[in-house]
């Protein structure tokens, strides 16, 4: 047993902390604020050489095949450094969802352009305000045409190709559809994060292909788990950003004659945050082992990773601004984007609340079991 | 312990009934805001809703004749506000001049010399704003800066002054400056009030996080104001912006959306997986939450209004009411986006509900939680000022001001 | 308009402070957690000498007809004094189920001895573990006969009449029972806040008289949220004898060289509590006047001060025992009672949980009507 | 990153999971602790246990060889430890000598001197606790009073010590007293280990909240000690304090009950108004919220015994178990009791489920929120000793141990 990362995983981290920071991934992450959206191509291209999205997937299809635990590490770094990339959508998501539910024809068509950054992957669930259950889904496939809504669709804008989960009218399946496709419409939407772009996806009559017409709901449960976890290291990633530069600032500015890290008031929020920090920490990491793996404990561990990690971002971004005083509230600083991103991240995958509830209800069926 | 209205009492509710039906647009589970305009045309809007008040005589309910107010008790004020409640009026360029500034004018100046601006700002055709906060002090308000230097009968101001509220707007400020740095931070302050258009003042919007500009730095160089508008004694200026700050706790607080009411209505329109959200659980505890929070700072001010008519003075207790709103307005939005769930991620007209007013709120109130006080000092003033605990170990407390040791930010 | 009390009422208080403060009200309701239970005659006399048993009961019945907000006044500072006496189940209870819905010969038969304390009355309702419904009543009425169980019963043991909510089987109602009846045996609690006793009661074909035989869960549902008005006074009472507790022993006990109380962490922490104390008090008051003047806002305003009450003595209670360090937990000093009696005034009358639904309940069909 | 085991600890595993199936009960549903005895059958149930441990190779699987442990990686004691958790074991009688007096011994006594005490100690043979807290200083431990004055090769200690666990049942106990109140307070102690049967001490129990008497005053009337079981130099007793104090975080802090198993049993055997109490939506975010605070202190402990064996320090990280157990059993207790209702009220063995656990709780927490580090003690250390935050001001630092102000309590 061993409960941390090896020597190999923390020099990786050493690296993408280095090349995020050379690159400003914050300060890109900040133009993509002000100008309401976009796409980081070239951060993008340079993620691609170094090998990151393609981090876990099999050597066959052109991955590194390094382990998901090595994902997580590059996920964590992506989070502290609030980098804007569709690297949770096209990673987590899209390739995840080819290489379990895809033919082999699809993962060899598809898996090494997303590994190589040629083609870009986003995925669409969501269709309206509210919590997603099976039957609310109203995207409907017939005779390989797909045709409904989704919204907000996580890098529409920037992908090349969707998994999107459809109904067949018998059961949920997902499905590929090209964005360059005849009768796909993108309207790019205002976001709260506005360096996680979205948009609204009209589809009407555009030709898809299935990667499973069967069991939809299930696999798409099972992407998500996968997502949850990699997802909670982006939150701790976001988190520990957060923590220390409160505690940065802190030291560094002065009230009633002494620093304001100083007075308990700030001192015991901080630690609260830093509690939270950790358990998320643990949570993820036992996350990290049930997904590289593959163990039967994976569904409860993605649901207290995810569980944890939206508490711990959502805290420690909230209070990060409170420590700032004033200046926190600026838009000049960059306190509001990690707020912004910690919400970003908390609804990406469906709210904390959803996942609670999942998580207990894994306990129950695990104890009857 | 009696929640209606005395025969005085519901004839002024009458009348403050009859203005309003008569003069602004109710509001409507469809229409719970103003239209947004832009900032000229908000300010105008205000003026033309000041002037109505006045020329109504609801615009200083409680001030003394003198100063042409009607000098009734506190009491009709609140009768006024909760009228007013359910009317769509233009709010935020007023209350800090009319509740902050002018009453430390009433206060600390000479009243013939002060009656012509006390009249101006109760028509409404003047408006004021509050100059306290710098850079290095927000919390530590008396560690500013900003320094006065005498010159025959005028002071010259240079320094930096910043979250002021409507500086843009406003026509006159208060100002708090630092007169002697030689003596214990406490001691060296004098406050002024000034023309926000004398040469010297450039007013820089601050662009905040929920993409308004609603606060300023304001920079002052070589800025000249004659001794006649210095309010209290020379290092007297802590003492006189006590009273401004006394003010400040009553007239700032009131409750910005989004408040019980508008997550009330959001969750008996949204479907959560097994039905209206207004149905779970969890949902209906956290709304118990939040409206016995609301009416408890609803009543709590009552009673301060009670208190105040009796002619006690308001308390520090009053600083609960922000303390507990502004968590509140976070909560409620942050909560709201949840349950909008992966759809609450985006923030555009088309896919908010309620013009975004969960997706603004987010990002309005971590300003809450700071401006006027921040969580922290007011939790320090209830304790200090309510409760009789110790003041904070002070390290600034006998050291000349210009020996306190200051951070890099 | 005037949201504070009048002059009689402040020395009514001051009265009753005195009172309470000079029979050692405090010491007694030890002396009664020591014991594991009994009822204090003497100080129960005592109060009905004082006019307080029938404080807002009508002079014809011989109460001294002062109105509701006395009863409040006094109602707080029973709380703050923590008074081990069937207060609650007598007066606000079984007096006011009596005055609501008894017959006039009910109401002369009985009131004027529940107010001279020769007759001690209980309220019987909840029959297992859990939140009571009307359809979970099995407490059965027939030919005037009771069968069934109450538990607990709080006040039991001293009461001689007690009210208790039973179905007729056709619908839910309110009966009188004398405890020396045949068919009616008590078995004596362990409590968790003993100064407050309770018992199991059995009936077995024990005689009844009905207040009332039909809507006996509205009826019930009308004494609660009045009792829970005067009993959200007793908490803020003690939330706020909690909080001045807390607040001398932080400027007596020196740590550091200087009093625990000039450390934020005390400060901000009684902050807090004077803050939810604050706030029940407002909605206390707010019900005070609302239960007086018997306004169409009752329903709402009593489960509102309900729900900030718990809420304030709850924390107040807690914090206190956590300020007194490892003082608070023992059993000498008196945080412990304060805690105990928070948790026994919170599930009196059924939990906050139970109270913040039916608030929302009450402001939906507010909201519809 | 690997939660399987290595081929040596598999083997472990399985030496333990024999060991453990030959010598005690595994728990069960219906039996999830041991049924209550008094104090002295518990201690002689313990001395059992621990012997039965000790003559497997249990009892000391970390420490060197040459005090008889096993001087194996602390993954190992994580592995006994995981296993031990489905058995009914005795607790609370060893934790702390093993945990904390017997690795201070090894750490500043003569090895030869101590070694005796030490096997006494694993055996089970001599239980010890540890004497620090005093009336007037519990969170500022180095306050303390206890008087040790030399004479000869002797020491003679008055005062007294409060909060000493098991004091009542205990052969050995170690203290720190002040041996020099002219200097400041960190610098005037000294540190020794006793035997707390000496002529001189009386041990008075403390009736807890709870109704138990875990915790005792111990008085010293001039109790003699040989020098020879002093700890580190005169004057260094501080030091040696904080030696065991390390070792407190890691060993105290396990989760007491009411944990998560305990409310999620209650509330899938307890009926709420519309069904099955696991089935509302509070309970279940109350549940996933425990179930990932439980699960995250356990894998973070999990991650100390990884640095340790890699050779790290066990840092005060270690602090934020008892920090988040303790408020998360306080919570459960107090959650449970309103899941009841009204019959929570009862703490009655023929009303309260599961044999009052959650009552119990309810009145043990509180101990747990403050003795071995209040919550405000471990906030202050994590934010100072792991974030790296500035020591709160200190007006005791460079001022004589008697000159120091000191309250009424």
């Amino acid at each position: 047993m061993n409960f941390d990362f090896s020597e190999e995983q923390d020099l990786l981290r050493e690296q993408a902390r280095r090349f995020l920071s050379e690159r400003n991934a914050l300060g890109r992450a900040r133009r993509q604020q002000d100008a309401g959206g976009g796409f980081d191509a070239e951060l993008w291209r340079e993620m691609a050489e170094l090998g990151w999205l393609g981090a876990a997937l099999p050597e066959a299809y052109g991955g590194a095949e390094l382990g998901y635990v090595d994902l997580c590490v590059i996920a964590e770094e992506l989070g502290r450094a609030n980098a804007a990339v569709p690297f949770a959508s096209s990673v987590y998501l899209a390739a995840e969802a080819i290489l379990r539910y895809g033919s082999e024809t699809q993962r060899q068509q598809w898996l090494p352009k997303l590994v190589s950054g040629e083609v870009v992957g986003a995925f669409a669930a969501a269709e309206q305000p509210g919590p997603l259950t099976a039957d609310r889904i109203r995207a409907r496939v017939a005779a390989g045409k797909l045709n409904g809504q989704k919204s907000p669709v996580l890098d529409a804008d920037a992908a090349d190709l969707l998994v999107v989960l459809a109904t067949n009218g018998q059961d949920l399946g997902l499905y590929l559809v090209e964005t360059t496709t005849n009768g796909v419409s993108r309207k790019s939407l205002g976001m709260q994060d506005d360096s996680r772009p979205g948009a609204a996806v009209v589809f009407e009559g555009a030709a898809v292909e299935a990667l499973t017409e069967s069991d939809g709901w299930a696999a798409y449960e099972d992407i998500q788990n996968r997502a949850a976890i990699l997802m909670a290291f982006e939150q701790i990633g976001g988190a520990a950003a957060c923590l220390e530069m409160a505690r940065d600032y802190s030291m560094e500015r002065y009230a009633f004659g002494r620093p304001i890290g100083s007075f308990q008031a700030i001192k015991h929020k901080l630690a609260d945050v830093y509690v939270a920090t950790e358990l998320a920490r643990s949570n993820a990491y036992f996350g990290a082992w049930a997904l590289n793996a593959g163990a039967a404990e994976l569904p409860v561990a993605a649901a207290a990773a995810r569980v944890a990690g939206c508490n711990a971002f959502d805290l420690a971004s909230k209070e990060n601004i409170q420590t700032h005083g004033g200046m926190g509230f600026t838009w000049d600083m960059d306190c509001h984007l990690y707020y912004r991103r910690a919400k970003a991240t908390g609804l990406a995958l469906g709210s904390a609340r959803v996942w609670k509830d999942r998580l207990i209800s894994r306990l129950e069926s695990r104890n009857t079991a | 312990m009696d929640f209606s209205d005395t025969p005085d009492e519901a004839a002024f509710r009458a009348e403050v009934r009859a203005f309003l039906a008569a003069n602004a647009e109710q509001k409507s589970v469809e229409k719970s805001a103003l239209s947004p305009v832009d900032v000229d045309g908000h300010v105008a809007r205000a003026k033309a809703w000041q002037r109505k008040k006045h020329d109504a005589g609801f615009a200083a309910i409680t001030w003394p004749e003198s100063f042409g107010g009607r000098a009734l008790s506190p009491i009709f004020d609140v009768i006024y506000k909760q009228e007013e409640e359910h009317y769509l009026v233009p709010a935020g360029v007023y209350e800090i001049g009319l509740g902050m500034c002018i009453p430390t004018l009433m206060k600390h100046g000479d009243a013939q010399f002060v009656k012509p601006y006390v009249e101006r700002a109760i028509t409404g055709e003047e408006i004021w704003c509050q100059m306290f906060s710098e850079p290095a002090s927000g919390s530590d308000l008396a560690g500013l800066r900003t320094r006065a230097v005498r010159e025959g009968d005028e002071w010259i101001i240079n320094g930096q002054k910043i979250w002021t509220s409507g500086a843009h707007f406003c026509d006159y400020g208060v100002i708090v400056t630092r007169s002697d740095p030689d003596v214990p931070k406490h001691m060296g302050l004098s406050y002024f009030f000034l023309d926000m258009r004398s040469p010297g003042i450039e007013i820089r919007p601050i662009h905040q996080i929920s993409n308004e500009r609603n606060f300023n730095e304001v920079y002052f160089t070589d800025v000249r104001v004659p001794d006649s508008q210095r309010l209290g004694d020379v290092g007297q200026g802590w003492q006189v912006a006590l009273t401004t700050l006394m003010n400040e706790r009553l007239a700032v607080g009131g409750p910005r959306p989004p408040d019980f009411e508008d997550i009330f209505r959001l969750v008996r329109n949204l479907d959560l997986e097994d039905g209206p959200a207004v149905d779970d659980s969890v949902v209906r505890e956290k709304l118990a939450d939040w409206y016995v929070q609301q009416q408890g700072l609803k009543y709590t001010q009552f009673r301060t209004m009670t208190a105040l008519s009796r002619g006690q003075t308001p308390g520090p207790e009053a600083s609960i009411g922000k303390l507990v709103s502004a968590q509140k307005m976070q909560e409620i939005a942050l909560f709201a986006l949840d349950l909008l769930d992966e759809s609450g991620a985006s923030a555009d007209p088309e896919v908010a509900p309620m013009d975004g007013v969960f997706h603004l709120g987010m990002m309005r109130s971590p300003a809450m939680r700071i401006a006027g006080g921040s969580d922290e000092i007011l939790r320090n003033i209830i304790s200090e000022r309510v409760l009789g605990m110790p003041g904070d170990i002070r390290v600034d407390k006998d050291v000349a001001f210009r020996d306190l040791p200051s951070g890099k930010r």
